[in-house]
């Protein structure tokens, strides 16, 4: 038996260029992450075309595009931590509530008072660690406790929500310190500072996701716990860290909706949930864990913010907005997973 | 390790086993399907904390308490479950959890370069470190798990059943390798149900039987295989294929295939079985085969070509077509193609055939409890309780589950796709006189297996399957071992 | 600045004290409202609990605010189960709560209905309406005013952001508003919803801008939500129009005082307080000695007066911190 | 092969009953079902307990155990169509909107003239009538067009609430056939019929799930669908089926409200998905598929609405109340996790 190894081939599955077919190697060339999104792509551009159709110049100017990465910043930064949570095999249905918690902490009069005697940088930091220790305690009971992470980040969703209520007493608590507005809420060289805060978190995410072990490890926990545990990693740390890694998401997104609405209330981040985990899948990540794209996440907040767009430009009403955002996911949907198909990547 | 001791809600499965193993040996440990083998290792790789019991490693006594701890002290596992993360590449899954990375970045080149010489080690250059392992068949699955095992730089590497997906030629360059780490004096323990690879390969044997040490240290190349084979099932038989019988006039034709293709997969592949006769395919991993039985049961949806079974054509892509026409088949991987894994025995016995204990669609529980049962009891499915979870059963016990489900739903035509991997040498032969008695009541058998032996041995009829295409036809007293497996390999030369 | 809640107790004070103040039988009175997820409704709901702390013989029983009439109807049940003497009722869907409040009167329990009216007479011994349809109507004839004293003729660009729009009370304000425009000749050209949380205003204000370049006036329903909108406004750098608020916080009436809004149209989140008054009077048979009539009036329908710069000083302690 | 049987009996667990620890023997009697809801049991019962101590006969009474029972109803409806659905591997967002689109479909004028002249079935059947044709798409789409559930399900509640507003124009429409109301509102015996209909579909819903071939069926496509497949059962027909009947119990929900409330509006059934995916999972019910409780469910609904009616006998303030949930549901679910591990269930 002493057959050279490439006649058998085979085995390693290495034999697929063979068998390939010359449509493939057309679009061989997307079969990369950027094929893997390319129904996103297209998706989103069939979307601003219909955009620049309707609405021309109001649709196309550079501060209408601002006004729609603006709006996806915030929601784009929560999703970027929820597609570490889902990847990892979890989900997050709280994220919502610890925004809200996150920012009406932050706004308190004594945070507030100690921010002005100090420095805007302890209302940012009160977020990220109210974030931090919400996602703390989900991950603790969901890794440690065992119990489903769907219902942890439930009760959590109705805990860190009443809990944000009773701090803020159900008021808007007005941000009277000016210079965190007008730093976190203004401009850098024309570019809005939260769109270039989502333009990091995006780009860290995805190295953190793609090209660390931490991020190579939270596909292998997501995808094959047993595998992972018996390779040594330590999945319950590891499903930890994910909860508190979306924690600060939220944080984060907390102080951004700080400086753009310039008031923290128990009101903020209402269904966040709904919409982040809507725009993770639609991008292409698994619900059931193990394969995860920040691209794909980024395009899918993209896409949900530019419908809505599209939709007010061209002044449709609520419920027709509705019924169309219900079609358009569905096409939007499956047209990326028939291109996905043909470029070869399993659906 | 000695006196180990494990228990699972309602089974010990471990009562006190000794095992000893020295640097440079290849330790073979074999038992029965259900014996406690896997768990045994499960243990030593700190996958299970046994309730009792001790581990020294290296003359002192260790405690493992996780699989991090049995990797830090030298210990790598290839497990019998395949451990792998579809989703990661090749070169990701071998350095799981010990990831070659500078200030937490993966160093990408460095871990491909490290991944394809490993690879290149174990004779598959042709694997591409940077392929997602989802899409590698489970030969090449089982080629990076021991790729893996090797990344560790380990003193001792416990082998589970490396070679049941694999083919004879594999198995060959697997021994390679085997023998080489020996000559660096690492430690190998080594468990596979294919007794004759023991011989081969293995210096000294453990025998395991219903969680106990029936024999330990034994040397492989002295004791004689019925003693082994007597230690492990407490009885001796003699591990051969049943008798053939008369090829009196063969039956009517009940399966015809003919010119069944799919695009890339294979084509014009024709055939007749008839009743009462056992049809082997023989062929390299990745040849084919379990593509022609999954697309012949309509698993998988024709291009080309028509399946008639008794007369009737198959409807192409449809499997309830298939199973109403009367074929049954038991996939090649039971854990995620066959089981229910968190189901009863009895629920996965009767899933194929529920309607038969149903009146306007409500189950008669009983009737399916002894229905269950009596399969249970004919294939000697251990433990013998049909309420337990699929889950616990052994591999082989697994497997026996699968096969009575189409037993009990008594077809016309059997699809068996590697029938006896992972299965004792014991069930082993249970199985055969079974397919014989099958095929003695009329049914028509179709079995796929890698060892050419098993087709031979086992069919009326053998078709040599090459890339994709039927390269051979005749009875089976026609042809030996050699002859296929030269056009196994001329096939795939042409 | 918003969060002293002494200032919020001073809201409910300026009343007249009467004699039906002293204290009488203990009642024990039961206030089911929506969900208060938000300042305009969270101040309802405070100002009724304030309301019943206030009197030594009322025992408030307040249940889980919610949006759900399910779940709002059981509450009801468990009032009436409970015994309890009046019940206060703000419901999440007046047709949808009529049948429990109907119950709770053929039980002899009287019921105070507040804000969104019940489809049946018999359902309420009272009712105390803010007038939403009116709302509409102040905010649509304020706009017709500005309309005509600055000029901006039969083109004028109004946009209106309205609350949550499923709600039949936002239908109601936006019908008002545009039947008051239709008598000066305005339509409403641009329309968005939110959902009355200070995000969702936000949002839809900063893509309303987009996509209206210029505008001349923008109602905006709810004042809760207007601090996202007027967010928005301050962003873009846009304050060519002129903007009318609802509701009337304090937070808007400031905005007012320093002209960084035009009006609000109050819609008084007293209501509910006004209904635990008139409930426990109902609960001890006593009248409005406030009326020259002896009995509690059937209906009580509140003014929706507009509130700007020339009369804001004498609506600012009526403002809620929202 | 000739050697006796019970020699090999020792490998097999035959030896179960000589290892079990007098704790094991007391519960042995809880190991069936009842075993693996002792912990909803045990939660239902504290939460009655604290009930009594605090509200006494205020709680006990027959009326308010009726109320109690009545506000689990519609709810429960849902719930158990939920947990075939997740069973079988699926998860169904779109419950909430369905209930809304049905119950305003069914109350409006024409369909209620149409009622009016020939008998209020008519109004019942066009509930559950629209309920599973939604069912039916969802089915399609996530069957058929092989699309993650729940996208399709998210898409559906968008849609299907959008159209429901169109519909009813976002009015109440009030349902004026009063023989409807009487019937459906009524009571019979003294019970609410609304409870009873809630009865008979636990009945008949743990019956279909546990006695009939098509419940052994769901329960094999939720734990593995390949298998499932393999064994010859159509699995895509198989799960259209399951989003039909989920569906057409979405439309009984919608006819119970519509008699519970007596009108009809798009704001129906708000939120109601996340409440009855939390009352399946409470109930044991593996969102992972594969597993389904009817009884566990049942019990997850009670439990919620009993917490209501506790909080507001208790007269907790929202914010607090919001709190202390998120709280019982983590002591709940942990309580039925260590009970059912005790009983040798696996967690
Ligand atoms: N997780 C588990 N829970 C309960 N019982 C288990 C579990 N894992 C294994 N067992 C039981 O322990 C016993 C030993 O199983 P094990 O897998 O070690 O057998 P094995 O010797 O490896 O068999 P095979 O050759 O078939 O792989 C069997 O009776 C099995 O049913
Ligand atoms: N889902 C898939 N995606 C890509 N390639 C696949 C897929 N399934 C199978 N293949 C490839 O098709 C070829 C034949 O598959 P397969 O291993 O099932 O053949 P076989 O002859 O049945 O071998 P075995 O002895 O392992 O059963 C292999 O090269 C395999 O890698
Ligand atoms: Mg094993
Ligand atoms: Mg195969």
């Amino acid at each position: 038996m002493s057959v050279a190894s490439e006649e058998r081939a085979g085995t390693g599955g290495a034999d697929v260029p063979s068998r390939e077919s010359p449509l493939r190697s057309v679009t061989a060339l997307f079969s990369g992450p950027a094929g893997r999104n390319l129904g996103l792509v297209i998706a989103l551009a069939l979307l601003c075309i219909v955009g620049m159709i309707t609405a021309g110049d109001r649709f196309v100017s550079f501060d209408n595009m601002m006004t729609i990465l603006r709006l996806a910043s915030v929601i784009g930064v929560v999703s970027v931590g929820m597609t570490f949570v889902i990847t990892g095999g979890g989900i997050d249905l709280s994220v919502g509530a610890i925004v809200a918690l996150s920012s009406v902490w932050a706004s308190t009069i004594a945070t507030q008072t100690l921010a002005e005697n100090t420095h805007w940088i302890v209302m940012v930091s009160t977020a990220l660690l109210v974030g931090a220790v919400c996602g703390l305690v989900n991950g603790l009971l969901i890794a440690y406790g065992r119990m489903a992470a769907f219902i942890v980040t439930l009760a959590m969703l109705a805990g860190a929500r009443g809990l944000a209520e009773i701090i803020a007493q159900k008021r808007t608590q007005v941000v009277t310190i000016s210079e965190f507005i007008d730093v976190v809420g203004g401009r850098v060289l024309g570019i809005p500072v939260l769109v270039l805060i989502f333009a990091i978190v995006a780009v860290a995410g995805w190295i953190l996701l793609n090209r660390t072990t931490f991020g190579r490890r939270t596909l292998a926990v997501g995808g094959n716990p047993e595998a992972a545990r018996l390779a040594g990693i330590n999945v319950k740390r590891h499903t930890t860290l994910l909860y508190v890694l979306v924690g600060v998401a939220c944080g984060l997104a907390a102080v951004m909706l700080l400086a753009r609405t310039t008031a923290g209330t128990s009101t903020h981040g209402m269904l966040m949930e709904l919409d982040a985990i809507a725009a993770v899948v639609i991008g292409g990540t698994l619900l059931s864990g193990g394969r995860g794209t920040i691209v794909g996440t980024v395009f899918g907040v993209l896409i949900f913010t530019t419908l809505t767009n599209v939709f007010t430009l061209n002044n449709l009403d609520t419920s027709t907005q509705a019924v169309a955002k219900g079609v358009i996911i569905v096409v939007a949907v499956l047209l990326q997973q028939r291109v996905a198909a043909r470029n070869g990547s399993p659906p | 390790m000695s006196g180990i001791v494990k228990h699972f809600p309602g089974v010990k499965a471990l009562d006190g086993i000794d095992l000893e193993v020295r640097a440079g040996d290849v330790h073979c440990l074999l038992g029965q399907n259900g014996a406690g083998k896997s768990t045994l290792i499960k243990v030593l790789a700190g996958a299970h904390q046994p309730n009792g019991g001790t581990i020294s490693w290296q003359g002192d006594e260790i405690r493992i308490v996780n699989p991090q701890d049995a990797l830090d002290h030298g210990i790598a596992t290839i497990y019998q479950e395949l451990d792998l993360v579809d989703g990661l590449t090749v070169a990701e899954n071998i350095h799981l959890g010990h990831e070659r990375a500078r200030w937490g970045v993966v160093a990408r080149a460095e871990a491909n370069r490290a991944a394809a010489e490993l690879l290149r080690r174990l004779g598959h250059p042709e694997v591409a470190p940077d392929i997602e392992v989802g899409r590698l068949s489970s030969a090449g699955k089982q080629i990076v798990s021991m790729a893996r095992a090797l990344s560790y730089d380990a003193k001792l590497i416990v082998m589970d059943e490396p070679s049941a997906v694999l083919d004879q030629e594999e198995v060959t360059r697997l021994f390679g390798v085997i023998r080489e780490l020996a000559a660096q004096g690492v430690a190998i323990v080594y468990i596979s149900h294919r007794l004759e690879e023991i011989r081969e390969i293995g210096d000294r044997v453990t025998v395991l039987k219903d969680g106990r040490t029936a024999a330990t240290g034994l040397a492989a190349a002295e004791t004689p295989t019925s003693e082994i084979i007597r230690l492990m099932t407490g009885r001796s038989i003699e591990y051969v294929f049943p008798d053939r019988p008369e090829r009196q006039q063969v039956g009517d034709p009940v399966l015809e295939v003919s010119g069944l293709g799919r695009a890339g997969e294979f084509g014009g592949v024709s055939f007749t079985v008839a009743a009462g006769e056992v049809v082997g395919l023989a062929g390299l991993v990745g040849s084919g085969r379990s593509e022609i039985l999954e697309t012949i049961y309509g698993a998988r949806k024709a291009k080309a070509g028509t399946v008639t079974v008794a007369g009737r054509r198959l409807r192409a892509g449809s499997v309830g077509a298939a199973v109403s026409a009367g074929v049954g088949l038991c996939p090649e991987e039971r854990k995620s193609q066959a089981l229910v894994l968190h189901e009863s025995v009895a629920r996965n016995i009767t899933l194929a055939s529920l309607g038969r204990f149903a009146r306007g669609g409500f189950v008669n529980r009983g009737d399916e409890r002894r229905a269950a049962d009596e399969q249970v009891r004919a294939l000697d499915v251990r433990p013998a309780d049909v309420r337990r979870h699929v889950r616990t059963l052994s591999g082989g016990n697994q497997q026996k589950v699968v096969l009575a489900r189409w037993l009990l739903r008594e077809c016309r035509v059997l699809l068996l796709d590697e029938p006896t991997r992972g299965v004792d040498v014991g069930a082993r032969s249970e199985i055969y006189a079974l397919v014989r008695e099958l095929a003695a009541s009329g049914i028509a058998v179709v079995v796929v297996s890698s060892e050419i032996e098993e087709v031979i041995g086992l069919s009326d009829r053998v078709l040599v399957i090459s890339d994709g295409a039927l390269v051979h036809d005749s009875p089976a007293e026609e042809i030996n071992e050699h002859q296929v497996l030269d056009m196994v390999m001329e096939g795939e030369a042409a | 600045t918003g969060n002293d809640p002494a200032s919020q107790q001073t809201n409910t004070e300026p009343r007249a004290v009467s004699s039906n103040d002293d204290p009488g039988k203990e009642v024990t009175i039961g206030f089911s409202g929506p969900e208060a997820d938000h300042g305009w409704l969270a101040a309802i709901n405070s100002t009724a609990v304030a309301e019943g702390e206030k009197y030594e013989d009322v025992d408030l029983r307040v249940a889980e605010g919610t949006n759900d009439p399910s779940m709002q109807i059981s509450h009801i049940e468990t009032f009436i189960n409970e015994g309890v003497d009046a019940i206060v009722l703000l419901p999440t869907d007046g047709a949808a709560l009529t049948k429990v409040a109907t119950q709770a009167m053929d039980a002899g329990i009287p019921v105070v209905n507040v804000d969104r009216e019940f489809s049946s007479e018999f359902a309420a011994r009272t009712t105390i309406l803010g007038d939403n349809y009116g709302m509409g109507v102040s905010a649509g004839t304020y706009a017709c005013e500005l309309v005509e004293e600055n000029d901006l003729g039969g083109d004028a660009v109004i946009a209106e952001i309205a609350g949550l729009d499923s709600l039949p009370l936002t239908q109601d304000r936006s019908d008002g508003f545009s039947d008051a425009l239709k008598e000066c000749d305005q339509n409403v050209d641009h329309r968005v919803a939110a959902e009355f949380t200070v995000q969702s205003g936000e949002k839809v204000a900063s893509n309303l801008l987009q996509a209206v370049p210029e505008i001349d006036i923008i109602w905006n329903h709810d004042d809760d939500q207007g601090v996202g909108v007027k967010a928005a406004f301050d962003n873009a750098n846009r304050d060519e129009f002129f903007f009318i608020g609802g509701a009337g916080s304090a937070n808007a009436m400031r905005w007012i005082q320093e002209g960084e809004m035009e009006a609000t149209v109050l819609y008084p989140p007293t209501q509910a307080a006004d209904g635990i008054r008139l409930a426990r009077l109902l609960a001890q048979d006593k009248g409005m000695s406030d009326l020259v009539q002896v009995e509690v009036p059937r209906r009580i329908v509140l003014n929706a007066p507009v509130v700007t710069k020339e009369n804001v000083e004498e609506y600012l302690p009526l403002g809620f911190e929202s």
